[in-house]
């Protein structure tokens, strides 16, 4: 079999925001990069079946409210109806095509060879590729073995399934969630964290009688309380019903639908839905493709032991993504495949950023970046915290959307900014400054400072600085 | 010179760097910069005053 | 007449964006101020019949447009229908009167006394104040006397009026167009500056025909041609006729329209309009107040002499504002406000700002803060340049609104930003972190290395700094 050993230089198994940015990365920094992906298409989860087709649906939930209610500025319509198969259509060809196909011709761009074939790892130098999808390219049904010299995990994570969920055809994961032929009369979410919510709200927006059932006292608890209540009111005001400290136990499918039991303190209750989705988290994909044959080391929770750089227990074996620890987002994949890239290429790189932003596309939007309030009193840190609401910000105001708020979190005694969050509208655009001012360690002077121009949605960041250095402009 | 603290092309300072300067009388032109793009930063500010060398004249 | 003179400690004449925020900073500081406002709310132009308004019918526009025409969602309307009087009144009262009594009660806050009346000065010591407006509080006719201690000017600006277009009631100004009572059918504009354009899109998505009449070769010049073309386009898509190299010449009124002539090398043509509004420019309000008996000195285009500080020839007399150089923006004025406040209490601020953001309504929306490559090349300033369109950008396409891009404008040597213009969707949410990027003197490192969130359309600024730093990755 020794001639059927290919020899190749960096090897990236998964085309996923890791994968596909360490290879484009790494072609620019010199290396020969091969990507090996499973799946028909580039992109992993982020671009074929998460952040993206999300925010697809997200957007035409809120296109078929505006178009239905917008009384306030003095505009009646009559019936606006939703042809759902052609909003899915256009998430499928018009967004996630798009977004997928570009990053096929970003990696042919940088010369980087695309392998369409499952990765299994013999060992610490070596793995095979079998075939995979419909564009089978080996001739030889034993796969082909490669040799690498350097090799980067980006194989990424999958949904978790629960007892009494199995996924099945009204049983549904984030993925099926995505994929719904119509919008469903009456559905049930199992599991209100950030990926849960967002769908919850697109539904009700897009029709649906929505039910969220989360285990924990609050939905989407990696945000501060004073910022959810402020989405758990609106997805309220839609019509979705929230059920915390619920513990889903059990589905039953029929052929058109499934009875969801659930219990509060023990006691049972039971919806009939059209659908229900399990979006209780993800687990890493570092089991069944081999890792176990390799030195690579596991933490407990199954993640890929990593240093500063990215590097695993084996020397020229790195790792990336949702596989490692952290937050599970792309934007976190995308800085690690640089580093990981820079890495292997002899520079200095390091996975050195002080805060990982985090979005939910939620309505209001929320966004964090750096510290929180309690975070910054749970470690003991003593902080200057400033809250400026949207009520008092003109643009807002001007957009029918003054609900929320910007908080800024500076060290007490520096000033220096360590943390900041945003509930409220364009939260997903505002944060990136934060990201800034907290990744560049800037001090609440220099926010305070620097002129946001008038009337727009930034300025309630330059007013909680004003409130930070003592004096409140618009508060 | 005069310690404006006002901003220009002779060096870089955030602006609280730059309002520190004012409050100390320092001239930024003056002193050398510690950040790795030429960021003057307070402590920078402080060095100068506690009598570290100025910085090569900016005059090409 | 003695005994009717009273001292003041700071008094500022005006309540505009200038005016109010030096009195809450002043008060802030431990100064005694009085704002003297001769219009009936506070706030001034920005607040009444400026930013703040115009924001509103954008809004309105954008919506009436949305609830028409969602096809590309799958969503379908019957006919969206508008009641113009309620845009108006929600307008007036849920957005500007919001506003003007929030900046009212923040001023009450601040204890700074408000005397409703029209300000003239008698030297550089004194000034009378006039009955002006319904709420008049003087008992004398002659007006009262006051000596003050320090004057803060901030008096603004007002519509220039040209030959052959007397503002009446079919020839408006800005003001006029803010409060039409009906959606024009014919809404010609003469000026296609910022408020010219905005205004185009606003009437154009609320159902008028528009056209701009401009005299130079393109609308928005102090937008580089790269953005401004597509905005054009939108505005041609929109129905806009836009009509440049145009000599606005005569207009004649009659009950129920204007006839506009204009001329293209020397040839007329006339269009008949219900309405004709002229939006050309500002003039400062340094005239009709007395300022020529004080020792306040004007440039030749009657602005305010000021220092760095803000300080007039005359030592206890500041500026502020739109009657002050540079642009005649509403934040321009709030950071001078601070700057003059400061230096009114002793401390050491100045006007240091190294670029002011401008910002443009239009769809999508533009922005630009600190240099353009134009201004580099005119300048001779060697600079590297990275353009990101939003094409590449998943937020943007998954919002179905991926034109446009962003660009940075870096020093070729030391990789400072020096400037940043953005055309695209939430051009306006974007700009501030370029804003602190410029003021704060950021390396394009330091941008590229900060993540930002995915999927939002702050990405795009991280990747035109990739390309800066060379290391390009979605494009
Ligand atoms: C519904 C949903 C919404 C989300 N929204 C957001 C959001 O808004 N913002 C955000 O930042 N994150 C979001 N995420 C999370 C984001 O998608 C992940 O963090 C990101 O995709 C992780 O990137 P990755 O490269 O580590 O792995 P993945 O994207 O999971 O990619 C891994 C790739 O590796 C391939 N692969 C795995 N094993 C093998 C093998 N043995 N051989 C060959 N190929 C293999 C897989 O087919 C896959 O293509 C969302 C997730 C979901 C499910
Ligand atoms: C249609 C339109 C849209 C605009 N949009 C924007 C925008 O989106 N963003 C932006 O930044 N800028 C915008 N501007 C510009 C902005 O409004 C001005 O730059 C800003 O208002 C200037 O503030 P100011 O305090 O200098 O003066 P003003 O706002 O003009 O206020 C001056 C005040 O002084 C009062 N006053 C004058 N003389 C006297 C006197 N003798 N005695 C007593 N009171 C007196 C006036 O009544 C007035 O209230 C817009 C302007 C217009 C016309």
């Amino acid at each position: 079999m020794a001639e059927n050993v290919i020899e190749k230089d960096t090897v990236i198994i998964g085309s996923g925001p890791g994968g596909y940015v360490a290879a484009i990365r790494a072609s620019e920094l010199g290396q020969n990069v091969t990507v090996i992906e499973k799946s028909d298409t580039v992109g992993g989860v982020c671009l074929n079946v998460g952040c993206v087709p999300s925010k697809a649906l997200i957007t035409a939930g809120h296109r078929l409210q505006q178009a239905k209610d917008s009384a306030t500025y003095g505009i009646t319509t009559s019936d606006a109806v939703i042809d759902f198969a052609k909003t899915q259509a256009w998430k499928d060809e018009k967004v996630v095509a798009r977004m997928t196909s570009g990053v096929e011709m970003l990696l042919k761009k940088h010369h980087v060879e695309l392998i369409n074939g499952e990765a299994y790892l013999d060992n610490d130098k070596q793995l095979r590729v079998m075939p995979s999808g419909p564009r089978q390219f080996m001739d030889n049904g034993g796969g082909q073995t490669i040799k690498f010299k350097n090799l980067i995990l980006a194989t990424g994570s999958r949904p978790i399934e629960i007892r009494g969920f199995k996924f099945g055809t009204r049983v549904i994961d984030s993925t099926g969630g995505l994929n719904l032929p119509a919008v469903p009369k009456e559905f049930v979410i199992i599991g209100g964290g950030y990926v849960g919510t967002e769908l919850a709200g697109a539904y009700a927006d897009l029709g649906a009688h929505v039910t969220i059932l989360e285990g924990s006292p609050q939905i989407i608890p990696n945000f501060e309380k004073d910022m959810v209540s402020i989405v758990k009111k609106n997805l309220e005001k839609k019509g979705v019903t929230i059920i915390t400290n619920a513990m889903a136990k059990n589905s039953e499918e029929s052929d058109d639908g499934v009875k969801v039991t659930y219990e509060i303190d023990g006691k049972p209750t039971t919806i009939d839905a059209d659908y229900c989705m399990v979006t209780v988290g993800r687990r890493p994909n570092t089991d069944n493709f081999g890792l176990e044959l390799t030195n690579v080391k596991l933490t407990d929770k199954g993640l890929v032991e990593v240093d500063k750089q990215g590097r695993t227990s084996v020397d020229n074996i790195w790792a990336i993504g949702d596989i490692v620890a952290g937050p599970a987002l792309a934007h976190k994949a995308f800085f690690e495949a640089k580093t990981v890239a820079g890495a292997i290429s002899d520079k200095n790189t390091e996975n050195d950023y002080i805060g990982v932003p985090a979005v939910c596309f939620t309505d209001p939007e929320l966004a964090t970046v750096g510290i929180t309030q309690t975070e910054a009193k749970d470690k003991g840190i003593e902080v200057n915290v400033a809250k400026f609401p949207f009520a008092g910000n003109a643009r807002a105001v001007s957009l029918d959307a003054a609900e929320g708020f910007v908080k800024l979190i500076a060290d007490k005694e520096t000033g220096t900014l360590l943390g900041g969050q945003i509930v409220g509208p364009g939260a997903s655009d505002l944060i990136s400054e934060l990201s800034v001012a907290v990744n560049c360690q800037l001090n609440a002077e220099d926010i305070a400072l620097t002129i946001h121009p008038h009337p727009t949605l930034g300025e309630p960041i330059q007013e909680a600085a004003d409130i930070l250095i003592g004096y409140p402009t618009h508060i | 010179s005069q310690a404006t603290g006002s901003a220009n092309d002779n060096y870089l300072a955030m602006p609280s760097v730059r309002q520190y300067a004012r409050d100390e009388g320092v001239d930024l032109s003056l002193v050398t910069p510690s950040g790795k793009h030429g960021q003057i930063s307070k402590e920078d500010i402080d060095s100068y005053k506690a009598g570290a060398p100025a910085k090569a004249s900016k005059t090409e």
